[in-house]
């Protein structure tokens, strides 16, 4: 049974107050609180195993690299990976999707990569609802070998315009790269249609799946992409840990990324070989500390159950909108429906300037955020400057949306 | 939360709704346009020297609160004042800006600045900051700019002698 | 004043037993133990702080960013940084090297960056004594832009030869990249030598402090390199936080990394322009929590005083050289002289393969390391499959290098 | 620490000390070099099948105790043994080295693993897995070439019927 009340008491932090008042955190999309249980597991992997992974023959050595490999096993069981190989530590998202992105420009100078090669001719295709994340990476890939850049463009709603898939995406495409679920405008877009029409043309599929990961069972084969990423701080985990995973087949042929400790197979001054997938691409001592912890908030999602942290989120953004567009001069920016959408809501407020709703609800105890949500071509789109954005996660409460509605309408009291 | 806890002082609520020096000049020693990328916050800015002195300025903008009344408040405080002071005040209220909600100020600085001292909350918000800085930077270019055109015209006068 | 008892009790973990013994963790250059100091700094940030930097303009936001940035402060301060914008904040110690390899070969297709390109007719100089992942970063350098990657020899007592380095970096070398304190020998090598021969030809230098950050006062400005790098985990601080230090006018200058959220001044669909350093080369959401802790565990350093570590470590280390070079059919891999050597000590003993010497001395308690520790070529130099080492940090005591002694003696009896 | 607790169980250093079937074969049907690139052991092994049996097998190698005992073992094991009962033994030893210290082996499992019971404890040390398996996985390999080059001689000798 999913019981809100019982999830709050997990996490610490919502226990503060801000300003005088009990914080009402809406702000998850951006990172999510950590539950006690991650908390706990990053003190004790510190206090009793705490040491260099792969490397050593010693206990505590072989504890850590024991509790880093068991994360790895959680992971793939999470996303339901044919193959624990297929799962890469990152730092976050963004490095998961830069991996890609630089190992294909490598495939430019590797012997034996000519599969991943990008250049003049070939295009890269993204959407115009991408985080920064998933679009500089590809820009910059495009720069760097010649490629065409492109992008599928968004309606009024928030949706991608379906007949530009079939139009952009084409025969030259070498790359399709999409978010699942929109940081900016709470969309989830329609994967089997996007994969589906990549892999028509022969193109490689990535998706960032940074906003989908915590709140909806995440399934890397029933997606067919090849590439998935998303970062640990969003799903209830610690800082500075990210995930990507791969066809085992695509990681075991791709050029490395970055070159280091632990992702050699032997070094030599004259050449060096390069250890198989995962491993490959992760050179360094890795974040061991966190991607443990993040093996416990997956633990902790798991117990939960992935369908109920849905159905929950999916009764909070039904609410949230129908509560949000009662209020007068407020436009929601994205889908005004709860189909085939997170929980994750952008408006803007008539006269009034993001910034100011969002430092003043702050002053009210509620955390949202304004900006461009690192999404600025979706605010281009629309022709504004920014969005007031809130987003919830297993421990919202609907009294957290009514905090969040009647704090909005005072904001338009002061600046009426 | 007591009203003087919170950013949006009164002063800054009466600025924002009443910007005053707000309307583009027609006869102007520089023009700038400043724009903080992350919020889009704009102001485009012209000043008018005179004997040493801001002799005028205005402004036209978009933007938050915090950045349009921030630069009307300091239109207010440095129109008719000399570039040495005005650009003397940029300084203080920079520093303000910068002291992440401790300030270190004398009463006699605190006078100096005014209406301005109202963004002292502002100082506690990283994010923020630049909004409150927006308006002031762009004076501390303009005068910059139409101090230095007027060297170069004056320079120029004296090599024509 | 300097008391080694005092400080083992703030290291919790030294309270562990392994085997039914006492832990004697003589590890640390493969990574730190972690004060208490920096345990609770984590998790007063995830109870009391957490939430994304930079973007949010809500209290708990503010806070984290106060606290992110201080602790950038922090880094600056301890290394003598002119600028706080100079220091960088990576995963590790190998993205902080990749991250300047990877900005060099980007630069080959950014207009405006020509001096930073490397291509055929340069060469890229390390050493013999890198580890990997400041060797491998630039081997794959000079792969992807056609340059010449060359190394300066080692000598029979583990030091650079001096009569190479004039030799092989010559008026075609682009970067020199060396190790400040080589984790395989001990080596501490002569910084202001090598640079100031880069400097002569007008190469770019590179400099791994991976291993001497933690164990002796680092001053960047003394130090007179380009860019400087080191990890946290090895610093007494968390997994999964490392800093690249660089000269504000070089960062300002080259070409960005990896693409992402945080490192833009604004994108558009047709283009991005980048923010200024540190941020420029920080995509994405930031080790948060780890840059914090970083800065906790340089404050507690900080307050013992890095010269005093310095001393501490140098008693240990001309103490363990002595009593290990009295064992028999023992031989020291790296300097045999207390001067200019780190306290981190590779052995070998006759007819025993290093891995079951550590793995027996960890049956007694004792962790060390076995194995070519990210160094190959050093141990294909001196023709050894493997060393043992044993590295000593502010925790280390002269009755464990005695109980590291006797543990070795005791597996030569069972060899015997 | 009791001496059971150990990993180095006596059968191992006996077998280091005193390996079994050392040497170079001159009459072999496949040869394979196999190394451990972490650790640098290594294992030069030649087979010798005859009837569907491991005929003789000999090894030459340098490694850590565990890779160079555990070959000896293996060998021990296997030689005279059908080729499937030894690829049989194999499986049984990798998933052994795969229990990370908690094997789920039957009554007849540990009496078919005999000595190679000994090196339970190294599936603790998921760094020295490999060492223990690197003769085994060196068996593996040959007797697969082995089998293969005996098929393509058949099929060669059927074809040219
Ligand atoms: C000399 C040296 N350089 C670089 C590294 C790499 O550091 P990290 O593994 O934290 O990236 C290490 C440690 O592993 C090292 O000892
Ligand atoms: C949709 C989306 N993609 C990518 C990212 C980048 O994640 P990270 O900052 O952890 O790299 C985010 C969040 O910031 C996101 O919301």
């Amino acid at each position: 049974m999913f019981d809100v009340e019982v999830i709050r008491k997990d996490f610490p932090i919502l226990s503060r107050h801000v300003h005088g008042v009990p914080l009402v955190y809406l702000d998850s999309a951006n990172t999510s609180q950590k539950p006690q249980a991650v908390l706990d597991t990053l003190n004790d992997y510190y206090v009793n195993h705490n040491a260099n992974v792969a490397r050593a023959v010693h206990t505590l050595g072989s504890e850590a690299t024991l509790l880093f490999e068991q994360a790895r096993d959680k992971v793939a069981a999470f996303i339901n990976a044919p193959r624990r190989e297929e799962v890469v530590f990152t730092k976050n998202s963004s490095e998961a999707l830069n991996l890609v992105a630089y190992s294909l420009s490598n495939a430019s100078t590797t012997p034996g990569a000519e599969r991943f090669r990008v250049g003049p001719g070939d295009n890269i295709v993204v959407t115009e609802m991408e985080h920064h994340s998933n679009l500089v990476p590809w820009q910059l890939l495009a720069q760097r070998t010649g490629a065409e850049f492109r992008y599928i463009p968004i309606d009024e709603q928030g949706r991608l315009v379906d007949s530009a898939i079939d139009e952009r995406v084409d025969e030259h495409t070498k790359v399709l790269a999409f978010v699942h679920q929109s940081n900016a405008l709470g969309t989830v877009n329609d994967v089997a249609r996007l994969v589906g029409r990549a892999k028509a043309v022969g193109a490689l599929t990535v998706i960032d799946a940074s906003q989908s990961a915590p709140h909806r069972p995440l399934d890397v084969q029933a997606l067919g992409a090849d590439f998935v990423a998303f970062t640990g701080h969003k799903l209830y985990g610690p800082t500075g840990v990210g995930v990507l995973w791969g066809r085992y087949e695509l990681l075991a042929a791709m050029p490395p990324f970055l070159g280091g400790g632990e992702m050699i197979e032997t070094v030599d001054m004259s050449g060096t070989t390069f250890a198989a997938p995962p491993h490959r691409f992760e050179a360094g001592t890795p974040m061991i500390a966190e991607a443990i912890g993040l093996g416990a908030a997956i633990d902790y999602l798991t117990a939960i159950g992935m369908d109920n942290v849905q159905a929950h989120e999916a009764e909070l953004t039904t609410y949230a909108l129908q509560e949000l567009m009662k209020v007068p001069d407020l436009k929601i920016i994205g889908p005004e429906s709860p189909l085939d959408r997170g929980a994750t809501i952008s408006f803007t407020i008539k006269g009034i300037h993001p910034h100011d709703v969002s430092q003043l609800l702050d002053e009210f105890g509620i955390a949202v955020r304004a900006g461009h949500h690192c999404a600025r071509p979706v605010c281009v789109r629309y022709g504004i400057a920014a969005t007031t954005r809130a987003s919830f996660g297993i421990y919202t409460t609907t009294a957290e949306i009514d905090a969040l509605v009647a704090g909005v309408i005072k904001v338009q009291e002061m600046f009426g | 939360m007591s009203v003087t806890d919170s950013m949006y002082q009164q002063i800054i609520l009466d600025h924002y709704k009443h910007p005053n020096n707000r309307g583009e000049l027609s006869q102007f020693d520089a023009e700038v346009h400043h724009v903080n990328p992350t919020c889009g916050d704009e102001v485009t800015l012209r000043v008018r020297l005179a004997d040493g002195e801001i002799a005028e300025l205005g402004w036209v903008g978009e933007g938050c609160s915090i950045s349009q009344a921030s630069t009307s408040v300091m239109s207010d405080l440095v129109v008719g004042s000399s570039v040495s002071d005005a650009l003397e005040l940029q300084e203080k209220f920079l520093q303000l800006m910068q002291s992440q909600g401790h300030p270190d100020l004398s009463e006699e600085e605190i006078d100096a600045l005014d209406d301005a001292i109202a963004f002292e909350g502002v100082s506690q918000y990283p994010a923020r900051v630049k909004c409150a800085l927006l308006g002031w930077m762009a004076m501390k270019s303009a005068v910059a700019e139409a101090t230095a055109s007027a060297e170069s015209r004056s320079a120029s006068t004296q090599a024509g002698e």
